[in-house]
């Protein structure tokens, strides 16, 4: 039955829903982290080669078939993920890109606006193009417009392991927007990749959790089973709620009874 | 001559090009993606772009990102 | 490294922390749901025959090598949960039994008072003794010092799949209860079931929310996989919460940085 | 002779016993657990207890419960 | 509207639902804190004369008219609350109590059981009983039944402000029980007293929360106006709840619709 | 010492800190709304005059003094909204407009960037500019910039009365904006009002709760009583929450201590 | 001649003004706001302003709104 | 004469009544309870009461509480 849940991205057929972000992980637990996780599609950054002290590329601990996703971190405006996006894919892997425009670094909240214009821009050049937004269902519908694989909406602020603070938002996203909504930033604990899958979302993006938990490689293994267990909750057709009890054993047959 | 690489001021030698940059800079080249004056360098390019006056070069590679 | 983990209830290993409850299942279903389940632990009731309308035995339908755990609901006392649990035992499926004492039939809320009458008498002869309570530390210490195997208090009414409405006082027993702590009822989601595991929680006990899912057997399989993610998460140690945000990309490199 | 049976008033003939109700009732003896005014009856008791004038009888299996 | 909004307590009838702890106050706060609060109630508690720093004694800042409720802080069982309750009667201030038996230090949570106890005895030796519990329906009937004039339900741990945890069981509390329910423990903030008001919570008892705040004076008037809030937003009727959006502007003679 | 605690917005200072909306509401209604509420601001609508069925103006119910807010609800752009705004300020009742683009009629979210323009030619024109929009950071900031006198997030859907499910938002821009922040849309409860002004907010702007209560102008007198609690909470500096439990009554001088 | 009042096409008179037309349907003057073609106008233009061919004219007021 | 008070032994003079010890301790009488062996010894009794040997004497007093 499960053979056909397939996410579909771009031109890509997904079969975990579960994408990896690779900061703040030393790059020799990649291979365990993304062999526990079981993902497909793993997010990377752009940085200026530090001369001083180099290091290893990340690439070279991801394994062959795993889709890379660079971010635009660093870019404050549309133009400047713009420039990002194009010198990732100049490094032949791929066109993928998650578009990540900050002006501000406390909270680390994306600029809607500029991410629209970004991705207008990236998706016309050919692009697989993937937002992080705030959660506004306006906004979301126009990166829709505009081409956008799927939109990726923050469930807390970056890196807080706040959770699915803005779920109200996010239920309405899935909802009404037809590409794929990928909850990126903030979930912190498998419960809550669970039930953002319960609800709906078709994928979830996760970093911090995994790069920060005491261990890991088993972390990943935590957030796959719990994603893969809220996606299948979900096509299982959860049970009601219910105000009052209703007994899980039978209601007859009491050896207290007294029929006559 | 001056050019700046990765936002700081440098001295090249006349006749260095790109790649002779990478190779005195210790960087491997499978790595990187070269920009030259705000447009992306294609690798084969490396060899025959010669260091001008001014030059902004920017050496970028990928880390881990979220 | 998951080879210890196992939960030692009475003078039984689990490898399961997912107890299900066979109400409202029908016979059919029992085997798929166990299966998918991986549960090594189910509950039954205890009632008269019905000459009328002979059922077949759901025990028929439980593979070899699980363990029954009889429940006494029906019983309004002490006393008559002890006569239950003793009939229950006669048929030769065990010593373990599951405490269910209620009287209110709108919540069915537990009689703590008689439960804790119940396991002192049921543990002196000899039964495996798992009590479903309300998350009351006094109680629960008294259960523990009775004897029982557990402790199971409730997240939320029986059968209404409101989840861990008492998750406040559950995370205390988690803390000052020495013997395993199960929560059982309540549960409608397997993101909650997965939370309940997180907080620390030695296992969960579902049925309504398998049994009246969609398809309780996909169900089945979605709980299996948030327990064992809330587990693994729980092991690997869950990363902190922070209130404001922390960047998941490094923080330096950046093209637009002109250092001189 | 009557008895009561799973809380149903009944009449039972002379000389039967718990395995005749049983057999009578068309329980399968595998699947029942049986209290004969109050005490539980093993299984090899069935053919010895004679059903008594007003004896309370119960039969009880197992159902599905949560 | 609101004169005949009086709540009975024993053989008194209450215009503030403001119950006020004394605890943690410096005696010269009390007139300001009790003025502020329009509290018609005040906790005290009873301890052994200290010889070595005599204190003055806290009634002697409480107004005329205000009903002192000594508690049975410090009683372990019932038999130690009967003897502090006796013993608090005989200082001739009254014959009401609030029965607090605590055998946990940690949380300091309530023996249920042992406070059913102390309100049977308490009751007949014609004591206006009080009792806290833990928010348990079967005890709760049994308060009821053994003559309480109220049930004090706890919300959070005593002196924690973490607020109405127990919101789903002090609601079926409410819906079920017929002498007053009054929330005593962890209301944390005059938001949760409103909420709790709302649900139709009869009083609430307030101590920590506005004698650890920044002004004491200044917050004892906020959860007064907040429990009146509540209180009459209860009697009000609370507006229902909408999973979509209602406008609040009529939905015609927008300027840009053209009829024809 | 309250004296002083007034609300700037524009050139007013507001003693109360509940702006009403007179949406839903019979004209007759409104002078006892108003009143109960203790509301110094009101918002209208502006439509077109229908000559079948003329109605009332509601300006002539609302007491001299009140500062009366038009809203460009109907606006669905930018460019609509500054059309309304004029024709508001053409009917002589002031220059403060409330800001409501909205193009999705589901769920009635306000469009950021088309509010941010509209505010930009709106405070050039002198208009008084509160622009209702969804709690992101980046878009508060850039109304700051274009003068608005105060910001308005949403707290759930206009008339959804679910209350501040944007709480973790909200408290974000509490932490940030300088200008006033007024809750708008989406509370149901005088608790949740209480709430909102606990963290900090500077005042709500209530209609569905108030029209479509029971009594509303009982609810009305409710939420004043709230916001006013709330407002003194957070002035009195809130008690800080403990995990554990904190004794209210001393833990010395007991009866049952021996101390030699 | 033919108009736009509230978006409905109606006949106005020949020499017929914005007054003219307020009074005709019944509108006191006081409650609303008017706008000719797009423009705003005043109160005091009401009387000089003649309704012209195929003119736009919007009369709003304020009703209950949140 | 050993006696008890509020859980510390004390020596208590021959021919003290509970009044005694109170004045003694600097107690206004006005805010105690004295519960003298067990039982509650109403005011007019404290004058009456002598303290007698290994006597067990609780004064108690309100305080601030929750």
């Amino acid at each position: 039955m499960e053979i056909d849940d397939k996410l579909k991205i771009g031109d890509k057929f997904l079969s975990s829903r579960l994408l990896v972000g690779t900061g703040k992980l030393p790059n020799a637990l990649l291979p365990g982290v993304i062999a526990a996780s079981g993902t497909e599609v793993v997010t990377v950054a752009l940085r200026r080669a530090d001369f001083h002290s180099p290091q290893e590329n990340p690439l070279s601990f991801i394994p062959e078939g795993i889709t890379i996703m660079p971010n635009t971190s660093g870019a404050r405006n549309a133009e400047e993920a713009v420039r990002i996006a194009r010198l990732a894919r100049a490094a032949n892997c791929g066109n993928w890109v998650k578009i990540e425009i900050i002006t501000d670094q406390k909270y680390l909240f994306p600029d809607n606006e500029e991410t629209v214009k970004a991705t207008e821009i990236l998706v016309k050049e050919g692009f697989v193009v993937l937002p992080y937004v705030i959660p506004d269902l306006v906004i979301a519908r126009r990166l829709e417009e505009a081409g956008a694989a799927a939109v990726m909406p923050l469930g807390a602020p970056i890196g807080s392991n706040r959770g699915l603070r803005s779920r109200e938002f996010l239920r309405i996203l899935v909802e009404e927007i037809k590409v794929p909504v990928i909850v990126d930033a903030g979930i912190g604990r498998p419960s809550e990749a669970a039930e953002a899958m319960e609800m709906g979302v078709d994928a979830v993006l996760v970093n911090t959790a995994i790069a920060t938990a005491g261990d890991p490689v088993r972390m990943a293994g935590a957030f796959a089973r719990a994603v893969k267990a809220g996606r299948e909750a979900f096509l299982a057709g959860l049970a009601a709620t219910r105000k009052y009890a209703s007994p899980s054993s039978p209601l007859t047959g009491f050896l207290h009874e007294v029929k006559k | 001559m001056e050019i700046y690489v990765n936002g700081e001021k440098e001295t090249a030698n006349p006749g260095e090009t790109v790649q002779d940059l990478l190779v005195r800079k210790g960087v491997s080249g499978e790595t990187v993606v070269v920009e030259y004056n705000g447009k992306i360098l294609d690798r084969e390019e490396w060899e025959k772009q010669f260091l001008e006056e001014e030059a902004i070069v920017e050496i970028v590679r990928f880390v881990g990102g979220g």
